[in-house]
């Protein structure tokens, strides 16, 4: 084991804990300000359930030893064997800090899905679908990539999660939206953000704790941290930059909302790629992210479905975008792997792979699980208790008095 | 002139602005108020205990018009902010002696 | 007694509460309106959409007064509210039957 | 009819409201406002300069009622507003031709 | 000395310093608008008024070499003799950088108390309160356990600051409610928060910072500040799930408070175990600090003390839980040291006669302090200024202009 | 290379980079609400035009092989040949997290001009005067100082950037204020903060961010760094003290923003300074920073030039003050160099030279680019746009419906 490993590791979870806080209020910003409480309430309650969840049996479905390349076995069930000796996945840092560091990452997938349900589902199904969609897909899927499944095996490339956090997740978040229907006043009433300078600082502590998600991926301090760290900055400062640059194209004026979307567009595409790519190939990267994220969220409004906070423009599109960038400018001397742009083609078809069956996985489980749900408590609130608001009428709160 | 000052649910306020404007009249002047009648508050729980807050919010529609155009616009408040529940709010009506603007100097009818 | 209500331009209260300070008019109470008439809102854009706000914030001037200086008032509130543009407001005229001071009780012209 | 319109303390709302309900008023409408007169403004510093900030939070409460109970109405928020200090406000008193309820489109005095 | 020790601590000192900020807006967001910036202020003057107290004098009656296990000598005056050598209390780091790290604990633990009496203090007799308090009372209680003191010697087990910090500012915040009074229209009018969603922000960085509090306690890079954060987490995840779900239960509805003040019992409870316990005790104490803390805020209601932001409540009562529990679950095979469940029952009396000393010294010197100081310059505000709020009277400033 | 030096730097690094979202939320809190987002993209957008300017050119100017001591050359344009290998200014970090960690720098320096033309900066005049302006005046700054140019040769101690980021960026501010004129209302409106609260987590978050930044200037996790830790949090508190004392003095009573602007005043002070000097000294230096800052701020009242936020008082006065305290408190002991009182008066003369080159520099420079923005695209918003605010006129967006 190392301390220097440790000292950055330790970091690093911290910081990654810290953007659910960060998404918390990130999300509360952009929702009316009767859904501030509820919408928050999402992200800060999945820091607890997930946690439990994690230690009982999701650690060990995620990360315990291989089962036909489908799901870890239940040997780490409850933590047993996962303490202070170094490895299995990472020799310079205590099995727990692994386990530490991954359960941020779990925590923050969930809640990133409930921008899309925002504004509108119950508290109780909310609850029960976080439990079954942790530990049915994302458990599943974490395996698969990172655990020793199939997808790791086949060769695809996610430094940090691009396809198990932002495609699962972004996918998981449009089958909401279409499940769980368009909010009251969507299309006649302005939905507006209540709150753009929460927003904005939301968007910040993002960023700073994406640092620790994507150089902490290397799950040491050393070169290919380093460099992470370095392409996670210049992907997101130019996707800030070129959506705002599309914004003006586009519609005549930039926007402070755009500049903060656009960075953490920028984020999400430079996760997967963040150990493999050098900082041009950031730069076009992030550049592409913060144009195509804008567009997707355009195209939005003409397919009719109410992805309330823009999960799937955001996450879902610049996750996919993430993934197939890594198969194209994925450089051997970054991080070992070469992609199309590098003269491995094969590297971009094994990406879009691995995403696809990200992509067909969670549509197919997320719609399941809102079925079931559903059944059990009905997904959202009735009339009433949505023009009251979230934080009324599920929780007995008000956000503001000012 | 009268003034006539409608107390009316928030989320109707579009519904009502719209039904004005199609009727010809388009100054209004709006502003956030709380209602107490017999509309139930709501309840709010701080550390355990529970808490009615029975100020409901609700927007007041100021609207100054001639005495010929009273009765439509009366009736047009009624019908767009109608949701047949209590809670729906008033409509009162009352004198105005005189109307200036500000602008010109207008007064009168001419002012409105 | 009249009630005067002035429904001005925000950044104009300062000049019309000075200029009133002048003609020796002290009291009065004012509040955060927004008003809908001919001039044009503002244009906002949110993810990628324009969206028209014609609800503009104004500022509601109410001062109640003596008869006699209802037009002193009213020709004050003209002058130091004026910006010759379309939405410097409107001023309106109510009677008022009863006034009363809370801390003393007293009433009528006493009262204010 | 009449429009009773009460300017308090905020801080004596909570009284006000529990004694017109004790003489069975339960409707009325409330505002926040700020006042101009004579109370004195409170201090504010900032980047070492200090400003007077001279409009004072107060709240207004809008009472429709019954001619006949005007004065029991104006009575009751007196003594309950009353705290024998500069700024404790003012009651206005104004005609109101007519009253509708939304809900039922009643007129009058059944609507209020 | 070692670089990754180092570097761990230079990074946990700043998380730490970070907390006081975050208390800022923590109890900022929970009182009435017109209180908020005297509220915050009462944070952020500790940062400078604690730091330099302990440059003068309170690193040496804290640190210094050991008196009769009663209070440090006065080798360390001025830092004198602290400097860039390693040790004498952590061979990895600077000396310098383990007088930082105190540092930020020092200036924490008095801003807790000021929730106690929130919104009626007067701006001068909190000041000299905390000049006075820091210095009698914290300086020789951490002396005691942390600095070669008595209690330390006994044996009592305070990895990161239970009794320390959370019983001792706990109780002192008792005490000071006691002596303050109610604040005006408490139990009539609703004095409820004015900015939830800044207190929920304020709950997300204190439990960013806490893991540098916790696993920073470890004073190095390794094994055990790994555990810590891991503890951490579990426990206040698991205390803000359990927090509401007792709400749930007695009040029908789960609030996001709720889970703000979950959180924050459960990173109290977890701090004086956190090197000693693993994560299935931790989920344990969280679990049960979550439901204990609430039910002390409800008892409070009966009580008839006006503990304004729940100090008592959540750091007091959450401390003695956490203290105890470090008895019932201390675990060899973590920390070097077993508890009653692991068959050393003599740990939990310990345990026990640690925070009753703890207890006792702070209400005694607590109630002798706030006794002095009313003597001074009176306590509290008078009517009319506590009318208009502490921002116009004490400081002549408004938080907000929206 | 080392893990441990590795590990701080990525972490310092990340808490540079959270100043810049820091100070957007400082500053938005200052202004009035319809210019807070306006006033939070001048930040916001920074962080990405400054990323790329980076990569492209700006590294180089920079930090590329000295040039007759006047600007780098262009070795390492497009950052080539700037990898994973160590060295060339640290010898324990990978060359590209140097970069990054510098980048960081460049990032916030024009970002804190912002608050002199904050509320009435056309938004295309400020982005063409952010480019210039780090191009033209940053990065040969930078390299003067730091990057083996004629400052640094010369003796002249900047340990964090007191001349290269303060001194500089407060006297550009200066030159801006006086080009652009006063808002309109100046004299006659009150134009205070609109949320205070907002500023003072912003405070928060600089003060954190700032151990990245100083202790982080070290390059290293070592003795070096962690004094410097220690002196930024000692002069912080001080200043913040001394602040609100000399308020309290002059004005009657402190306030909750003097005792954030201290603070910060306080960071600006000790920057310079932060390597090579004590504890006591940094007590002074910040108890004095606190109180120049304060009076120079009540100056420019008196000398009619509208720095909205206070750059020059703050920033330029501050930086002015550290830069000549350092060649006062320097202390071989500490960071290998004395000064005056440590028996060396020449250092001070070498800071006050310095000091005076960035002035000079900064002014002719800042002049000249602020003439061709106004002739390219013109400074300043027309009355209407002014009135209406910048988040309406620049972005047709607003901050708040709560
Ligand atoms: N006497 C009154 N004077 C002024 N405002 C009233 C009065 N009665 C009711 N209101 C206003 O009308 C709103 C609706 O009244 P309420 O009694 O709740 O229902 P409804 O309109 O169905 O009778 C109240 O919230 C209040 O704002
Ligand atoms: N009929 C009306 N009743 C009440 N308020 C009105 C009326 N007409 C206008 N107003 C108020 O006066 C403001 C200014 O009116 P507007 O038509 O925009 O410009 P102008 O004052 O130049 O005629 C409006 O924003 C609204 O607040
Ligand atoms: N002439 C007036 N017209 C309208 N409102 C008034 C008038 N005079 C006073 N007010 C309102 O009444 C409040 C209290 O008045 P003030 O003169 O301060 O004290 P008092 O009520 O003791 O006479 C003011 O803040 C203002 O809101």
């Amino acid at each position: 084991m190392n301390s220097g490993d440790i000292a950055w590791m330790l970091t690093a979870s911290a910081m990654v804990m810290f953007m659910t806080p960060g998404l918390a209020i990130f999300y509360g910003g952009l929702v009316r300000a009767k859904n501030v409480l509820g919408t928050m309430m999402h992200s800060i309650i999945s820091l607890g359930i997930v946690s439990i969840l994690w230690i009982l049996f999701g650690y060990t479905l995620a990360f315990g030893p291989d089962v036909h390349g489908v799901i870890g076995n239940l040997s780490y069930l409850g933590l047993s064997g996962v303490g202070m000796e170094a490895g299995p996945y990472a020799s310079g840092i205590p099995h727990i800090l692994f386990c530490a560091f991954q359960l941020m990452f779990a925590i923050i997938t969930p809640a990133l899905i409930t921008g899309a349900f925002a504004e509108r589902m119950k508290f109780s199904a909310f609850l029960i679908f976080t439990v079954l969609w942790t530990s049915i897909v994302y458990f599943p899927v974490c395996h698969w990539v990172w655990g020793g499944g199939f997808l790791g095996s086949m060769g695809a490339l996610d430094f940090a999660g691009g396809t198990v956090i932002h495609i699962n997740s972004g996918v998981a978040a449009l089958v909401c939206a279409f499940f769980l229907g368009k909010r009251m006043g969507y299309g006649t009433d302005q939905l507006h953000p209540h709150n753009v300078p929460l927003t904005v600082l939301g968007a910040g502590i993002l960023w700073f704790g994406w640092f620790g998600f994507n150089a902490g991926s290397a799950l040491s301090a050393g070169t290919s941290a380093s460099m992470a760290l370095f392409v996670t900055q210049t992907a997101a400062g130019c996707a800030a930059v070129s959506w705002i640059i599309a914004e003006w194209f586009y519609q005549g004026k930039p926007t402070t909302l755009g500049a903060a979307s656009g960075a953490v567009a920028g984020l999400v595409a430079i996760t997967p790629a963040a150990g493999f790519v050098g900082p041009v190939s950031a730069i076009i990267i992030g550049l592409v992210a913060g144009v195509v994220c804008y567009l997707a969220i355009l195209a939005k409004a003409k397919m009719g479905y109410d992805d309330a906070l823009d999960v799937v423009g955001v996450h879902g599109v610049g996750g996919l975008w993430g993934a197939l960038a890594t198969g194209l400018f994925a450089c051997e001397a970054i991080g070992g792997k070469n992609g199309l742009f590098f003269g491995n083609p094969k590297q971009l078809l094994i990406q879009a792979e691995g995403a696809l069956v990200a992509i067909v996985f969670s549509v197919v489980m997320t719609a399941v699980i809102l079925k079931v749900v559903d059944a059990l408590v009905g997904l959202r609130v009735n009339k009433e208790e949505e023009h009251q608001g979230l934080d009324l009428s599920q929780h007995s709160e008000v956000g503001y008095r000012i | 002139m009268k003034k006539i000052e409608a107390i009316i649910k928030p989320f109707k306020l579009d519904d009502v602005k719209e039904a004005l404007n199609e009727i010809g009249i388009q100054g209004m002047t709006i502003s956030e108020v709380k209602g107490h009648g017999r509309q139930k508050g709501h309840k709010e729980i701080y550390r355990g205990a529970e808490y009615v807050v029975d100020f409901i919010p609700k927007v007041k529609i100021e609207i100054v018009v001639d005495d010929a155009m009273v009765d439509k616009v009366v009736e047009t408040v009624v019908s767009a902010a109608n949701t047949n529940k209590i809670g729906d709010g008033k409509i009162f009506v009352i004198p105005v002696e005189q109307a200036v603007r500000v602008r010109t100097g207008e007064r009168g009818a001419d002012a409105i």
